[in-house]
């Protein structure tokens, strides 16, 4: 399949246009919701089985060095693309040093959705690829965090990071989650997952479109909202930093000798920004940073540039790269 | 029946911020409070709203406090440092209470 | 089958026995309640199945003129009806001008779960229908509105249609969920429909006993509630409104030359009433009106006669009629 | 801590209105409002509850809007052009504020 | 505009003991109030929180209740025979409010 | 199977692990919630689908006088156990009358999930059971409650039952359900089964992952801030009582000539001890009694007890004297 054959089917997914619909309905102000218990219950159940099949993926397959090696490249990453994309926004906005800090968080951590729509692009082109990516996701999620705040404590202030804090973020609900789930699908093995197999494989993707849904109600109602703070320049960077990110996720993923869908992945979690975990910490360690620059950006933007282009674009490089 | 005067203090903060705040409030001497759900609201960083919302980052819940008038101060300032840096919003309203000896 | 094994099947099946049960439960005042997220979370699963099945169905037969004009009878059907409920009404209940057009809107517009419950009926009967309908049901949700309104200003007082109301009305929430699945059910076709078949369409049924269930609890405590505005005339009319609407839907049905499927869905719309477009409506529009009349009426009365014994009996007069 | 008169305004309205009340409180100025949910009530038009509503016509909200004190009078204008053809409570009570500068 | 003054009671208390809240309310001619949901608190009694629960066992509502004065007295003897045993909290405001025929 | 690999086999199985999860979750403080709404979702689902599954298995194997004897041997069981329980309690812990009334109700009446854990233990021994457990289920939830108010009148005070709480406790969400449901098993039998056995049988296993990841969490909670009231004595009952009540309910069962599995349920049903109905009923008609009492040590102590170790014994013994 050429690139442009993949990411036409990829459009014409329904997960795709599910999440096109959420937009448009919010764009068109329609009151059109999914509430708050819904989407948490939603987001709780992919998380769940996506770790689970994880897990059991790692089980069935055995630990090797090149999983400690993928975590410590994920680790690597989640710490080096924040300095990348802070230089970036340097050039390209006029954005404040904590404002340009907090967005940089944004892009070294993950979106959990996006890399689950990879390995549903995955699925569909026949490829599998490492379970243990599941657990190199959860690692990515918080070293971002760590780069930021030494971002802004060198320039001025010197602001420490708060003692709750880290253990807020290193045991957020989602890593825990996947973490968690991640173990109990090791430990269980082929076994548990026979037994719960029709939760939480058969409906996934139909979970997923709902979910996608609600995700684009959001984003289109932060879009309607938040799009007086998007500039062109951002603009541009919520488009050239996913790029930047999966180059780099390419390099570790052909380094580390992952099959071709594990390096699709890599690129998806770098090429990814966080819209869960890393908001809420922003909140709460640089609260004057403006939270409808890093929202808009991250999920108005990027996260709809990798859903549509971005992942199909990664596929073909990958393939290209890896010959597979 | 006998009521006996006390403050009612109202705070609206971001719900990321909540534990913070009561550990504040705790340590200020608070014995009591109660947290109130928001569904959304408008001020000046823009309109929000819960619905939809998986993160915590941009939800906000009301934490009602009644206090003796005297004991005010004290919880003001342990709120205020917290609320400080952070959007929200603190009233104060007179009220009446029965069973005095709870606050 | 004759109808009245159509008639004992059709009480006897879950999906009816968990709406009697739910108003067993709210009549002897039970706290079993279903939460507000949960029931708006089945309902959002309800609508977007339905639409994307429609969709899928309509993809795979093609678009045809049947097609267009199906949907213009239901437009027709949802202007008319209001006009004919009005005018019974004011035969046979001493309702006012206000009260009187606000339940007549209910009237001429449709529950979606009915006809839910009318696919259902055919499914187990055996019979296929056009995947259209819920197109055309989506069609008729709003029109009755209009008419309403028309009826109300000719009276006293000359109210116009607020600027917004009307964009409120066609973008709520259950209509642009309906229609945007419809087209994406439409533009994925039946491959998208592998994808996602096993959360929309396996589980289906079960949702809706448990999405009846709630409907009973609430259709039980209107009844506990609004009995007292129930007299004799009124709760007549709700009877007779829907026989007279399925006559209507049968006439175009069979003037359309539909499938007996699509002849009993046409009835089914045109038969049931409004409980959750129409009523929000009114309130913003008709604030005078009063809701307990209209909400007992349409989800007391008319609601649970056509899911017993309205369907059943519309099916069997379907297939006399088309020989089916 | 410093404090400042004002006037806090709580208007329970149902949600079908919500946007339009708080279009109207924005055309008068208001700059920030808070909504908090509500789960059931009961009034002259009889006992409603949320649970297992799947509508909005049935459900209230709470529009929580403090003020300066020389500006509720614009704002209850505004609020009962909407309210007043509808069911839904108005109440006006006197609190201090901190950080007046927001209101 | 015309305000009139009234008195708004806030009884904090257990979700199961809400409808014979209401109906003592009730009882004591009381012609409307309003239920808001409450997601947690703290008091004499510990912490408690609404997530995860599924048992109504533990959680608790907010009846507000706007009166006119002179016949808040009975109100609160009727509350008080509710929530004398149980945990919980009252409070009365003074307000002001619009379309003073309704309370 | 010897014990030891049973209990070995239930403590990897998914479901245990997810509890397990959700304790660690807690303790750890992590942020980790289910929405509530989400939690009253799963229990419904949890509810209708064993209560619905029950009734097919009753309609199934037919009504017998076994079904009337063992809905009695449930009632007796309910009513004597809370004695049992308080007597213990008088000797073991130095709690007050009222509080040893309290959570003696708790040890005579069931906890619904770990009556499900039963089940999918018997399932995965292969094992089988009469359908009406679910109806027995039922029958033991309500009468411990008056017991322990029959222990409370007879010491100081002399209270008596207030007129409304009876009926709201026979009508509480739980009951009404579970029992509305087996009616409609029974009713609807193997064909309503099939219409909607891919909504409550194939995905349940995975739901009841995901609602003891959510009892976990509550009960970490309970056990983080219920730690305190945990003396040894009452530790010690947490363990003692379930024993004592499985030994009940295995003679019964015998008595009875139960089938090994019918033996089992019947003995988890006895060792169980609510931590829904009861605490409920407890706060309206005991509220002096102090909940982090009978909470803690339902939900902390004797469920994960139960969970984890008491089921995997509970099976051996009855497997042992029914030679099943
Ligand atoms: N005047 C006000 N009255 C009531 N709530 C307010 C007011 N101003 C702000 N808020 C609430 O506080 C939040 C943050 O306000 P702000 O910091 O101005 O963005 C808003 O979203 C509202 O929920
Ligand atoms: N006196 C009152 N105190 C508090 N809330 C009230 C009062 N009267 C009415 N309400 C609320 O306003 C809603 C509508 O009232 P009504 O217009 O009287 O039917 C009720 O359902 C309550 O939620
Ligand atoms: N001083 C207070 N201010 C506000 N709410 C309170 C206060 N004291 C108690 N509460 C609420 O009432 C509940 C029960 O209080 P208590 O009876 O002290 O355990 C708490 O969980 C809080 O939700
Ligand atoms: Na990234
Ligand atoms: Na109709
Ligand atoms: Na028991």
């Amino acid at each position: 399949m050429d690139i442009f054959t993949l990411a036409a089917n990829n459009l014409l997914s329904p997960i795709i246009l599910s999440f096109a619909l959420g937009v448009a309905a919010s764009l068109a102000r329609s009151d059109l919701t999914i509430p708050e218990a819904v989407a948490k219950g939603m987001s709780i159940y992919l998380l769940f089985a996506i770790g689970f099949k994880g897990g059991v993926s790692v089980a069935d397959h055995g630990i090797d060095l090149t999983l400690g090696l993928s975590l410590l490249a994920g680790i690597v990453l989640s710490f080096a693309l924040p300095l990348i994309a802070f230089a970036l926004l340097q050039v390209m906005s006029g954005l404040s040093r904590l404002d340009a800090a907090a967005v940089a968080a944004h892009y070294g951590s993950i979106s959990i959705v996006t890399f689950v729509a990879g390995t549903s692009v995955l699925e569909s082109a026949g490829l599998t690829y490492e379970g243990y990516m599941v657990a190199v996701a959860a690692a990515m999620e918080a070293p971002a965090i760590l780069s930021a705040l030494w971002l802004v404590s060198r320039g001025a202030g010197g602001r420490k990071m708060e003692s709750d804090l880290w253990r807020e973020i290193l045991l957020n609900g989602s890593i825990v989650l996947l973490v968690g789930s991640f173990f109990i699908g090791m430990a269980t093995g082929k076994e548990g997952l026979a037994e719960i197999e029709s939760f939480i494989v058969a409906p996934f993707k139909g979970v997923l479109c709902l979910f996608l849904l609600d995700m684009g109600l959001v984003a289109g109602r932060g879009l309607r909202q938040g799009g007086r703070v998007m500039r062109p320049g951002l603009l541009a960077f919520g488009v050239v930093m996913p790029l930047i990110g999966s180059v780099a996720g390419l390099g570790f993923g052909v380094l580390l000798g992952l099959s071709t869908g594990g390096v699709l992945l890599m690129m998806v979690l770098s090429a990814s920004a966080s819209y869960i975990a890393v908001p809420a910490a922003m909140r709460v360690a640089l609260p004057e940073a403006e939270p409808s620059i890093y929202l808009t950006l991250s999920l108005g933007v990027t996260f709809p540039f990798n859903l549509t282009l971005g992942i199909p674009l990664y596929l073909a490089v990958a393939q290209m790269v890896t010959g597979g | 029946m006998q009521m006996h005067n006390a403050k009612r203090i109202e705070i609206t903060i971001e719900a990321i911020m909540q534990k913070r705040l009561t550990q504040a409030l705790e340590n200020a001497g608070v014995t009591g409070y109660t947290i109130l759900p928001v569904l959304g609201g408008s001020g000046r960083s823009g309109a929000w709203s819960r619905e939809g919302q998986v993160s915590r980052a941009s939800g906000m819940v009301q934490v009602v406090c009644i206090r003796r008038p005297n004991e005010v101060d004290a919880l003001l300032q342990a709120a205020f440092a917290v609320v400080e840096t952070h959007i929200g919003v603190v009233s104060v309203t007179n009220c009446q209470v029965l069973r005095a000896e709870r606050f």
